[in-house]
């Protein structure tokens, strides 16, 4: 079966295939031969042909999954690229800037407002959650197209905060 | 005896912990988000405070104390933060005839205000760092001080404590702001706008050494702790002992602290913190009166139960202990779990965890607040759990840490683990080359990506076969031969016979 | 350094943790039926050895040594058990150019019969329990022998060990019955039918001594292990120190051990058992020429690390300890935890693990072999974890053992959990007033009922509104605030920018 | 809603309603406020009025929950006698002495044959497994009925061995 695996800005096309109890994964030009069993939710045993092994916790949200290390953390898209799905991810990420609360807080302060340009890093604005004042910042350089709380506003995880335009556009 | 914490996460569940080895019974109370927190899982009897803010719950000693009362609680175990250096609540519990675990309320009022402690600790003739002695209210008189004194200052809440309400202040166009913000942290974590300002001892070590006092007015020091390790002022990593500490200073170290815990007839478990510039000058810098986060490291290494001698102390028990039979064995290494996302600069990563697989095996402790299934809240301090290492040496300690955190996994928030990773590998640390700027210093360093060891494929392959699995409907049958079953049949059956 | 571990469950896990504390990698080997096992996702690399039973997978010298060349191991280390005393083994890895991480083949083969050790203990002035130094295959003999000695006597198979191939005879009439058992017995586990006789020590206590050689000739003894509590000669509670032996005791016993190992030229960890009558008499009893399942005991009491030792001296090195510098402090208890169910007469319990609540916390060590979604396997010795305890006093490393096994919970399979909670609270055993009988005689009393603590109302309750609740269909929705997912998106938003 | 709760031979009317955010729970004459919470998968933890708290784990086969406490396990079989589950259930069990394998191993020996009476504890056979030889026996008094499996044989968990006739029938 084909997938398209997209990391680190790269797409590669991938091909899996079972191979006896293991399966044969070709990546671009390489080829790797691994089994993969379940220990336990989330944990799962990777092995490779000369026995390397490797624990990772696995998560997944739609066609994004999520491969923890022990000492890194890797995010992977892989889609079908018969199915359609990956179009309709395309369409709701694409719009780019939208910051939104990560964490249910406060809004103490608002450094922006509509209209700004924005550097990358700049704070936009202050969230207070767990005993901790957050600053916000610009992932991207941008202009701030909306600002959609206020100072002393309560907002829930996932809450839109701001709405930043690319700088190109 | 029956002891009620009034407090949460780990370190209420370490007190219950130590409750229970003694063979006392234990309340918990909880605020409406914690109800199904761990600390009320170990207890004996639970009471809700109040809704989840702290201030509508485990700040509210009215609420408290009618917890301590219903439940016929003897004592009352502050914890740290919350009341824990609260002179109200220590009066409070006084006047209702409970015993507060922790010194007197005189105690605590003496050292809690920053400006007052350092008059009696000049008094007592132990060094403190130059700086004003008395609060100060307006922004003239931090700018007259910092005029005389030079920059860089540091400007402090008089009531602070625990790395909050403090500012570095290299220059004085910066002073103004500083001031302001100290104020309103001041203000609005300790109810108290009064500041101070200190002079600033550059690239210094925090040391601290900790105090353990009895009702019969015996006071000994058990060591001292190396808590240099800090972002924006809040501790992350402490040890015990600490490499820049011989055996001739920890005993001047132990006899300054002790002599600091007279002036103020201290009893209970207690700390001096100190300052060490890089000429070796120690300064006193403030006492916490109360079990500190970091206790666990001097417990690993000088063999002694902290919140046991606590609650002996407190039923009016005399020190067991004799500090000249006593000999740190070992290096113990502490690190502070936060749900935390150190690759987002730090920001709180609350949730529901959804997997734990937790570090085990020889020397490891995890004092844990948490399990897999909890949602951690957003209302209060991020803490997960501490995991504290011990071995012979400092770098078979290190060596220990690396292998527990590769063990720790924890899935459906961040935390701070891959930070610590990181940090166990960083050439200083190995060399115990630091001061407390290191870590704000090395962040981009010790953030950078660590590329997944080379097997980034690998782990694109395993989310490769996994989708695959999952769309071959190719799924492990969840097996279970558990025995259970049979024989809760066979008990009904016996019931029925 | 690249190290096989030839073996499984928490013996391979700890060998794993201690190779990485040292920087080595390390290979695990795995049967069919272990392809998930702890052991596996803690190492390296891992590699295939076969079937699951045993004798196909763990017990095959020549896959396991194919093993260790594909990935190019330096050493294996065997663990206890499997091929931890195989003779064959151990020439093997030599012939290989394999570190046998162990003692030399020597030391083993003089050991591992039980005869032969009895005459060289005789020979190095080591005292012996009366009975056969030869071994025999006849009944007539062993007749002969219990003739002349009186009843009761041990049946014992020659080449045993680990409390298997053994019976206690009281009577004549039951003697043949017990000699064929063990034939056959010592035949299936040991691949040897020879048996052999002694006479039985009434009412014993089972002492061991740790001792540590190295290449290099020296050898020193780490003090001693009280392992008088067991259950069908299976050591299920094992203490350091013994509460029977005293300084004096602790120096003549570590100096007779030392002679032990000296009269086979032993290098490596191992242990030698002995027997102490009510009259303090203590005879040898066998040498374990291996790494024992309550090495962690001596480990958290003597402040060593008993496998990075192993490690080093396989390497050459010189043993870095010195025996008078070394003093004991606490007392450390070690519970097996089994995959058996007490209540139906200690059944083993295999299956999945569904769920587990891992004690935590101060002076708590679990040395674990599984994880929650673990299926346990029936093919091998159901042992989950050994969890250690460590305080000041023995009666405090009780109360904590009590306090760790209250919070460890394990669903899905029965464990001996609920046992080891009523034998902490036992009189007898609080009293450290015991023998190797005491188990077996006490069985019925130690498994009572404890009647749910006057809580049976309550857990029915539970029970019903767990069912009404159910069938209302109240659930709390699984609630989830993580952050990853966005986090995840975000990453995915810069890849392709 | 009512139920009925067996447990140590005893049969026991329940009434379970909600009491604000907590339960009222009347068994027989006694009643008891309580509430239960989730704390992950298969922890729950149950609070009285008093404040006492107990953290229990809990599981179900059909009927049958399982509650263990810090230091027991109570089993207890909770109906609604609405429904029909129960009468098929008793069904089920009311045949009485089927003993079966607890788990997979290998028959060593049998130690009784069709008629024999046994008592209660007397040992039946031997299953081996996890290096042990485990002894099944008599859970009653009874007479063999039926002998499912002879020495050497493999079995899987929950195979049948013995039948047991009660002696009484």
């Amino acid at each position: 079966m084909r997938f398209i695996a997209r990391h680190g800005g790269e797409e590669i096309p991938i091909e899996v295939e079972r191979h006896g109890s293991a399966y044969r994964v070709r990546m671009a030009d390489r080829w790797l031969v691994a089994d993969v069993v379940n220990a336990g939710p989330y944990l799962r045993s990777l092995r490779l042909e000369d026995g390397t092994q490797l624990t990772l916790v696995h998560d997944r949200d739609g066609t994004m999954h999520q491969i923890s290390l022990a000492d890194s953390i890797i995010h992977v898209d892989i889609t079908d690229p018969l199915s359609l799905k990956r179009k309709g991810r395309e369409d709701e990420l694409g719009a780019g800037g939208v910051i939104r609360a990560l964490m249910p807080g406060r809004i103490v302060r608002v450094m922006i407002k509509k209209g700004d340009s924005v550097r990358k890093g700049a704070s936009l604005l202050v969230l207070e959650a767990m005993k901790m004042e957050n600053e916000i910042q610009a992932l991207a350089d941008g202009v701030v197209d909306q600002v959609f709380v206020e100072a002393g506003q309560t907002v829930e995880s996932g809450t839109e905060l701001v709405h930043l335009a690319p700088l190109d556009r | 005896m029956k002891v009620l914490i009034a407090n949460r996460g780990e370190i209420a569940v370490r007190v219950i912990r130590a409750c229970r080895e003694l063979g006392y019974s234990t309340v918990a109370v909880y605020s409406d988000a914690d109800r199904a927190a761990l600390h009320v899982l170990y207890a004996d009897q639970a009471m809700p405070v109040g809704p989840p803010p702290s201030r509508e719950s485990y700040l509210r000693i009215d609420r408290i104390l009618d917890a301590a009362k219903k439940t016929g609680a003897d004592a009352i175990h502050p914890g740290y933060g919350f009341l824990a250096e609260n002179v109200a609540f220590a009066r409070a519990c006084r006047d209702a005839g409970i015993i507060f675990i922790g010194p007197s309320p005189e105690s605590i009022e003496a050292m809690g205000s920053k400006t007052e402690s350092r008059q009696r600790m000049k008094a007592a003739g132990v060094p403190v760092v130059p700086g004003l002695t008395e609060p100060v209210r307006s922004f003239d008189e931090i700018a007259a001080f910092a005029r005389q004194s030079g920059f860089p200052i540091m400007v402090k809440a008089s009531a602070g404590g625990g790395g909050k309400g403090l500012r570095y202040v290299e220059r004085e166009e910066d002073l103004r702001n500083a001031f302001e913000r100290v104020t309103s942290e001041a203000q609005s974590f300790f109810g108290d706008g009064a500041v101070y300002a200190e002079k600033f001892i550059a690239s210094p070590r925090h040391i601290e050494v900790q105090v353990l006092g009895d009702h019969h007015g015996t006071i000994i020091d058990v060591g001292e702790r190396e808590c240099t390790l800090q972002r924006r002022h809040q501790k992350v990593v402490e040890e015990c002992p600490s490499t820049v500490v011989d055996e001739a200073l920890r005993r001047k170290l132990g006899e300054a602290a002790v002599r600091a815990a007279k002036a103020v007839d201290y009893y209970s478990a207690g700390t001096i913190e100190m300052l060490m510039g890089p000429d070796r000058q120690v300064y006193f810098l403030e006492m916490n009166t109360r079990l500190q986060v970091e206790h666990p490291v001097t417990e690993m290494v000088w063999g002694v139960d902290l919140v046991k001698e606590q609650l002996r102390i407190a039923r009016g028990e005399k020190i067991s202990l004799t500090r000249e039979k006593m000999t740190p064995s070992g290096h113990a290494i502490e690190c502070r779990i936060y749900a935390e996302d150190p690759a987002r600069h730090f920001a709180p990563s609350p949730g529901l965890i959804r997997y734990i697989n937790l570090p085990q095996g020889p020397g490891v402790r995890n004092d844990n607040g948490v399990y897999a299934g909890y949602n951690v809240p957003v209302f209060y301090d991020p803490m997960l759990s501490k995991l504290i290492c011990h071995a012979a040496t400092r770098a078979e300690t290190i060596a220990r840490m690396k292998r527990a955190l590769i063990e720790y996994r924890v899935e459906g928030i961040e935390t701070t683990i891959p930070f610590f990773t990181a940090l166990m590998d960083h050439a200083d640390f190995l060399k115990a080359n630091f001061d407390t700027g290191f870590i704000d210093r090395n962040l981009a360093d010790l953030m950078q990506e660590r590329g997944g060891n080379g097997h980034v494929d690998a782990a694109i392959a395993a989310a490769a076969i996994l989708a695959f699995e999952e769309s071959q409907q190719i799924r492990l049958p969840q097996q279970d031969n558990s025995a259970w079953k049979q024989i809760g049949r066979l008990d009904a059956l016996k019931d029925r016979s």
